[in-house]
């Protein structure tokens, strides 16, 4: 297995937002973690990307324990994250977001390499004209479309070169059209790096157009995976989507 | 080439050319203020990169002053009393005391910017402290006599051109260096470290370690000018490695502009000569006048005076298609 | 009562996310915004409530022109807000909360037995600090602690968030009871057609900053496959 | 009223004061021209004179203080046809009280101004860091306020009391007169009280006597609870202050605001009359302090200088012995270069030393080992708000600054 | 080493000084996230209230209040002329509010003059406590401090304005939205912050020199202070007036002052280093 969870434990306070969380995910597979707000998904995240510690359970990557490593570490095991709210550095143009993920891919992040890189220009158009954000090339990120951010932030991660993507809510506020771009280009990476692929989202038309496996979670809890239409067919997670009234 | 870039590079041939118009006088001082003009460029290294607000930079400069001192009158045992063995000594006493700092501050639980500024008020009021109770190193009157730094052809730094020559040499020398790390794919980095450590972290950079290097550099060309003064000024004391010139310093690159080197540069050399102008033509009320003026700018200027005029924007690498 | 006409807002210098919203709502009447999670409903409250300065638009609230007024001022002039996460301050006690309703507002009284009737268990949690308490008792407090102010209306960002669906009926039900009661206007956004269907009378979907249609509610309820629809469910 | 109106106009009539003076100094070069034509044509730049104080940065009224006596010294000579037929001016610089600027305007004085020489500084750490800028631009340094001792430079006068100025007539006295037997020594943390303290101890082990404890604070301390405590504590029964300036004052506000005062002697040294309006009720009553000159010394020249004092800066101006050393330092240079009779510094350095005049305390004569002076010493107490004497010492001489 | 009972008091008498200057200062801070190094200077107006006031005659007991209102009077002025415009830019407000110091101190040196001016002190004789010996007016200023903290924290948490500052402090855009008007909060804040300073001056004012730099001495601890003990809370203050004033006291009597200062100073630093919330944050957690 190339990503295997297992009974992972977390609380804050009085708050358990995971209460034994375990999946897996195979190399170069897209899966779906869907579930209402307050879930525990965020949670799982952070666990997984380093900046929370579980208070038990594993997580591995290819046979590399990842849970309890600091967040830099994971990273360049090659676990990328896209975070909720768009992440890009407000202050910067995209031309140096895309130099940061080349100059992480390509130094791995280590600080000496990284004063001899030389990646450069060439790489980064090349990047941002495959994934048609040549216009927006010099403008500063907190002046972009919020479209745009998202797709960025998605870039930065390819580019970057992770082998594992996490993909927090990567359509929120995006138009139908972007919506459909997105899910092209998250089937596009798959298809031509291989990337295994872990989306959290609730939006349910998204997710019936990527059409992949999904993992329900409800109050720290994985209730049930299964494909969109098994889970959809649900009365439980209907029931966290609709309320009681309509189970 | 931008016009911002082709205006630095002018004022550098202006500064360059200047012993021709000057006469040894304003040589000798603008070889005085050249020394504070380095130690704002450090700064507004860090400031402008990283976003770090430090209090401590008198502390690398006045490390830099000290090591620069005891080195070139054979202070320390086992070193040779060379002045340029001191001035190397000087670079790396000041980036090690910055590499401690940080190493203390930005592992760990981080600090808040705030947090960070408010903590290296302190470390500076205990390096005046330990300075001023270190009777080895002077205490407070710390140490004179400060040879001047012996140059080839028989002259050395005390001749008012020769000394300006130098420290205009290495201002140059520090301002390529620290333009070249942020223009550098380090130095977008750094940029991004400013914006967001948590998503840099995420990235694969160990943002501790970088916030560390870039505070070390900036110590090290800190130190660089520390080094200097002790030469130009002939002596070091505690009133070199306090909160006072700290504050000083903060100044300077403030209103000259935090974020640019060569703003932040000239803001040093202009704020010494107004304050000089202004002690002599209005006596008492010279203090009051820049104190007020000095808030007039951080208001309404948030760049500081030349950030705007002198940026030079991003490298040709990272310019749009 | 609320008329919005126009409305163009976004975050910081960012593009905007409302692109033109009109939108209109009669005394009395108990409207719902639903849409996706993204689409700038939060912001649409926001921007309503004065915390976000618009680009372009027009929010006239009781026929008074109130776009870019502060904060402070919409509230005193009878909006009330019930903010996503509920922003209830967690290290005041309950008592200190429904305080923080009135002492904004010049001329009221703190009327605690009128918040207690609806809501009893703040009465019992009255001491206690605020932060301690469950999801659905947080956010009995924030809607009393909105209505504790007099309100003419009450705009509710998500009320059913992170509570459990027996909990999210009851206030559902308690929400329409007092607006009945007190012939308040109510605007609330949301996602769980639950909570909609009990407390709204009509639905306003938002997409792409912009409203998309507008549908009464007993259609919805009648007719599932037009959420879905429009909820993209 | 008038208090409080004095107090709200005082500084800037001070400051008014100087520039009518500066205004003055400007204006004699004129007149001197209408008067002697000849010469003041032949040689009409002016003989100037550099005058390095700290005009801000807290000890501005060390600054003022000196400024009176330099100042006066420059007007006599100056309604006498300056020197070398040369009208003298005064350049006037701010050291901030902070070293680095002191460098910077040291170096402004010699390498722009081209003064003839530097009067001042205060404060010990300014005049180390400038020493080697005015020994490379070979500008003679006149020094005139009390220093720990120790400077040795052909470049450099000074018109100080030295730890032995103070100590040697101190002790003995402390001893004698008042019964001192156990004695705490408390001081600021920089090199002048750590030196004082050394001499003082030395002379103190030396008599018999004992030395109860010995503290140092930094600067800016604002309680001294502890310390206080301390010295109670330590059973002395007297205490010497080396903490000059506010924390000075404070020290001895809070001794006397918990009783100690009563039962322990104080004597301060450095303490002159710019201290006294610091204090309030009997707070400084009973402060000890040896001095080179105070305003109500009971002799013909000191009566002089202070009636000259007040007769050029008002009848409420204070006279203190920074007053008078700079204005003797300054007669000591100007009758120098009369004597030398050219402005070749070196010559001017080297005519100094030697000399004697009349002081505002008997007669004080510059040495030619060391450049310094021996000064003449008494030792007064605080009575009634004032300063009034407890004995008259006379000639104390100081070892030689240049062996030691 | 000297007993515990003086000892326990001049800590005490440290910690209520400390207290009284750094109230003002955590309120400032923890409500606007605005670090003031001005404050030291509305300290010295507070001081230099008391004289002025004196010189015409006012009784010490009837300057406090008057410089209370001096002070916020001065705070007001700064808040709309100066502070207003950067709120947003915590970096710009400690510059700017260094310039604003270097301003307030020039003028009163340009006003008054340089030298240590003369106060009055109020109490002058010692009383008998426990059997030692003890200056009454130190007595007096650890029952101000005391009754000062209880007013400030009667206000902040019995009167409406103080529910209002602690909601602001707490969640700004939401006391906002509940009616509460943060600017006008601000200003009363800041004037608060100002005028607390000023009243501390003036307390201090007989025990020590007045002279223009007489506030920079206070404002370092003051500021160790309220990071020690968390600037999240206006208790804040006194746990870290506690930890500093008692620290600063005892290694001061058991050492010397200068020794004194650099363990506290390097005290407070690993304090902030490893609990950046302070002390008052430990109890949250």
């Amino acid at each position: 297995m190339f990503l295997t969870v297992r009974e992972l434990k977390k609380s804050f306070g009085g708050i358990h937002a995971l209460q034994g969380v375990s999946f897996k995910l195979d190399a170069a597979e897209i899966k779906c973690i869907i579930g209402p707000n307050g879930c525990g998904k965020s949670t799982l995240f952070n666990i997984l990307t380093g900046v929370l510690a579980p208070d038990s359970g594993t997580a591995h990557l290819d046979g590399t324990q990842i849970s309890g490593l600091p967040a830099h570490r994971v990273s360049r095991l090659g676990i990328g994250r896209k975070f909720q709210v768009p992440g890009v550095l407000s202050d910067l143009t995209v031309m140096e977001h895309m130099e940061i993920a080349l100059a992480a891919r390509d130094t791995d992040g280590l600080l000496l390499r990284t004063l001899g890189w030389r990646g450069g220009r060439a790489a980064i158009l090349k990047q941002l004209e495959t994934a048609g954000l040549t216009d927006y090339a010099g403008q500063i990120a907190s002046q972009l479309p919020h479209g745009i951010k998202q797709r960025l932030e998605i870039l930065m991660l390819v580019a970057r070169g992770a082998r594992l993507l996490l993909l927090d809510e990567p359509t929120a506020g995006m138009t139908a059209a972007e919506t459909q771009a997105t899910i092209d280009l998250i089937r596009r990476i798959n298809k031509e790096t291989g990337m295994a692929i872990l989306v959290i989202e609730h939006d349910m038309a998204f997710v019936r157009n990527l059409s992949c496996p999904l993992i329900v979670m409800m109050r720290g809890q994985v209730i049930r995976e299964g494909s969109y239409d098994e889970v959809r067919a649900d009365p439980q997670v209907r029931a966290a989507y609709l309320g009681d009234h309509h189970a | 080439m931008s016009y911002r870039l082709l205006l630095t590079l002018a004022i550098w041939l202006v500064l360059g050319l200047m012993p021709l118009a000057l006469g040894s006088w304003e040589l000798a001082m603008f070889g005085q203020l050249l020394v504070y003009g380095i130690a704002a460029a450090s700064l507004a290294f860090i400031w402008g990169e990283v976003g770090l607000v430090c209090f401590g930079q008198a502390l690398f400069f006045g490390t830099g002053a000290y090591v620069m001192a005891l080195t070139s009158k054979g202070m320390i045992p086992g070193i040779p009393d060379s002045a340029w063995l001191g001035l190397v000594l000087g670079i790396i006493g000041g980036a090690l005391a910055a590499a401690i700092l940080g190493g203390l501050l930005f592992f760990g639980v981080g600090l808040r910017s705030a947090y960070f500024g408010i903590v290296t008020i302190a470390a500076a009021v205990i390096g005046e402290r330990l300075a001023t109770n270190w009777r080895y190193i002077g205490g407070f009157n710390g140490l004179l006599d400060v040879p001047p730094l012996p140059l080839p052809g028989g002259t050395d730094s005390a001749d008012p051109l020769m000394g300006y020559l130098l420290v205009l040499s290495f201002a140059f020398l520090s301002w390529l260096l620290l333009l070249a790390l942020q223009r550098a794919p380090f130095g977008t980095v750094l940029r991004g470290i400013r914006c967001d450590e948590r998503r840099m972290l995420s990235l694969g950079f160990s943002v501790p370690v970088y916030k560390l290097v870039a505070l070390a550099v900036s110590g090290g060309v800190a130190g660089l000018a520390g080094a200097l003064f002790a030469i130009q000024f002939s002596f070091v004391s505690p009133a070199v490695i306090g909160l006072a010139l700290s504050t000083e310093i903060l100044i300077w690159a403030a209103v000259g502009g935090k974020a640019v080197l060569m703003a932040a540069f000239i803001g040093a050399l202009g704020v010494k000569w107004v304050e000089g102008a202004l002690s002599e033509s209005i006596g008492a009320y010279w203090l009051l006048v820049i104190g007020l003026a000095f808030v007039a700018v951080i208001v309404i200027f948030p760049h500081g005076l030349l950030g705007r005029l002198l940026d030079t924007g991003l490298p040709k690498r990272l310019r749009r298609p | 009562m609320l008329e919005i006409e126009g409305l163009i807002s976004g975050y910081g210098k960012g593009a905007s996310v409302l692109k033109g919203i009109d939108l209109k709502a009669a005394k009395g009447d108990r409207l719902a915004i639903m849409g996706r999670n993204g689409m700038g409903k939060t912001l649409l409250a926001k921007t309503i409530m004065g915390l976000v300065r618009p680009s372009a638009g027009k929010v006239k609230f009781d026929g008074i022109d109130i776009t870019g007024q502060h904060a402070h001022s919409v509230s005193n002039m009878g909006m009330a807000y019930v903010p996503q996460g509920r922003e209830i301050f967690g290290d005041f006690t309950v008592l200190e909360n429904l305080r923080m309703g009135v002492i904004g507002k010049p001329g009221l009284t703190l009327d605690l037995d009128r918040i207690y009737g609806w809501f009893p268990i703040l009465k019992e949690r009255e001491r206690q600090r605020a932060g301690t308490m469950s999801g659905g008792q947080m956010q009995q407090l924030a809607i009393g602690r909105a209505l504790i102010g007099r309100p003419k209306l009450l705009l509710l960002d998500e009320p059913s968030e992170g509570i459990q669906p027996s909990i999210v009926h009851e206030i559902a039900e308690k929400l329409r009871m007092i607006c009945a009661e007190e012939g308040l206007t109510v605007i609330v956004i949301e996602q769980n057609f639950d909570m909609v269907e009990i407390l709204a009378e009509r639905v306003a979907f938002i997409e792409n900053g912009k409203i998309t249609g507008e549908v009464p509610v007993v259609q919805l309820a009648a007719d599932p496959d037009l959420i879905t629809r429009h909820m993209g469910l | 009223m008038t208090d409080f109106s004095k107090a709200l106009f005082g500084g800037r009539a001070t400051r008014r004061r100087f520039l009518g003076g500066l205004g003055a100094a400007a204006l004699t070069p004129i007149a001197a021209t209408l008067g002697a034509p000849s010469i003041a044509r032949a040689q009409g730049a002016p003989f100037k004179l550099g005058v390095l104080l700290p005009f801000s940065g807290g000890l501005e009224l060390f600054a003022e203080q000196g400024m009176q006596g330099i100042q006066m010294a420059v007007d006599e000579y100056n309604a006498d046809g300056g020197v070398l037929g040369r009208q003298i001016e005064i350049v006037q610089a701010d050291d901030k009280t902070d070293p680095r600027t002191a460098v910077e305007r040291a170096t402004q004085l010699i390498r722009r101004d081209q003064v003839n020489a530097i009067v001042g500084p205060v404060t010990s750490a300014n005049r180390d860091a400038i020493k080697s800028t005015i020994e490379r631009g070979e500008t003679p340094l006149l020094y005139a306020t009390d220093y720990e001792g120790g400077v040795c430079s052909p470049w450099i006068a000074c018109y100080s009391a030295v730890p032995a100025h103070f100590v040697e007539p101190l002790i003995p006295f402390l001893l004698e007169a008042k019964g001192a037997k156990n004695i705490y020594l408390f001081g600021a943390d920089y090199t002048w009280p750590q030196k004082m303290n050394a001499a003082i101890r030395a002379k103190i082990e030396a008599s018999g006597a004992k030395v109860a404890g010995e503290e140092y604070t930094p600067f800016g301390t604002k309680d001294f609870a502890p310390t206080l405590r301390k010295i109670e504590e330590s059973g002395a029964d007297f205490i010497i202050l080396t903490l000059p300036g506010a924390d000075g004052v404070t020290f001895v506000k809070q001794m006397a605001s918990s009783g100690l005062k009563d039962k322990i002697g104080i004597s301060f040294l450095g303490f002159n009359e710019n201290y006294l309006p610091g204090f309030s009720g009997s707070e400084a009553e009973g402060i000890i302090a040896p001095l080179p000159f105070m305003q109500t010394l009971d002799r013909p020249e000191a009566k002089e200088f202070v009636a000259k004092q007040l007769a050029k800066y008002g009848e409420k101006a204070r006279v203190t012995y920074y007053a008078d050393s700079h204005y003797n330092l300054t007669r000591f240079y100007l009758n120098a270069v009369k004597k030398a009779g050219t402005d070749d510094k070196k010559a001017i350095m080297e005519a100094l030393p030697g000399q004697t005049l009349m002081s505002g305390n008997g007669e004080v004569t510059l040495r030619a080992e060391d450049r310094h002076v021996d000064l003449n010493i008494l030792i007064a107490s605080v009575k009634d708000g004032g300063l009034s004497m407890e004995k008259y010492i006379g000639k104390v001489n100081a070892p030689n600054q240049c062996s030691l | 080493m000297s007993g515990f009972l003086p000892l326990a008091l001049d800590a005490l008498n440290y910690t209520s000084v400390l207290l009284l200057v750094s109230i003002g200062l955590v309120i400032v801070f923890g409500m606007m996230q605005v670090i003031n190094l001005a404050h030291g200077e509305f300290f010295l107006v507070g001081a230099y209230a008391v004289l002025v006031l004196q010189g015409l005659g006012v009784p010490f007991w009837l300057t406090l209040p008057l410089a209370f209102a001096a002070g916020g009077l001065l705070g007001l002025v700064c808040d709309a002329a100066i502070l207003r415009f950067i709120y947003h830019r915590p970096a710009d407000t400690i510059l700017a509010t260094w310039g604003l110091s270097l301003a307030i101190r020039q003028a009163i040196v340009i006003i008054f003059g340089p030298s240590s001016q003369q106060v009055v002190a109020p109490l002058t004789e010692p009383v008998n406590v426990f059997g030692i010996s003890y200056s009454s007016y130190r007595l007096a200023i650890i029952a101000i401090a005391i009754a000062v903290a209880a007013v400030v924290f009667a206000v902040l948490y019995k009167t409406a304005f103080g529910l209002a500052a602690r909601a602001a402090m707490a969640n700004r855009p939401m006391a906002q939205c509940l009616g509460i008007n943060t600017r006008r909060l601000d200003r009363v804040t800041f004037s608060l912050g100002a005028a607390l300073a000023g009243f501390s001056g003036a307390v201090m004012a007989p025990l020590m020199s007045v002279d223009p730099q007489m506030g920079m001495g206070f404002v370092l601890p003051a500021f160790l202070s309220i990071l020690v003990g968390g600037v999240g809370s206006p208790a804040g203050a006194i746990w870290g007036s506690v930890v500093i004033g008692g620290s600063t006291t005892a290694a001061a009597s058991i050492w010397t002052p200068v020794i004194a200062q650099i363990i506290v100073f390097s005290l407070s630093i690993a304090i902030i280093r490893f609990l950046p919330a302070g002390l008052s944050g430990l109890r949250r957690k």
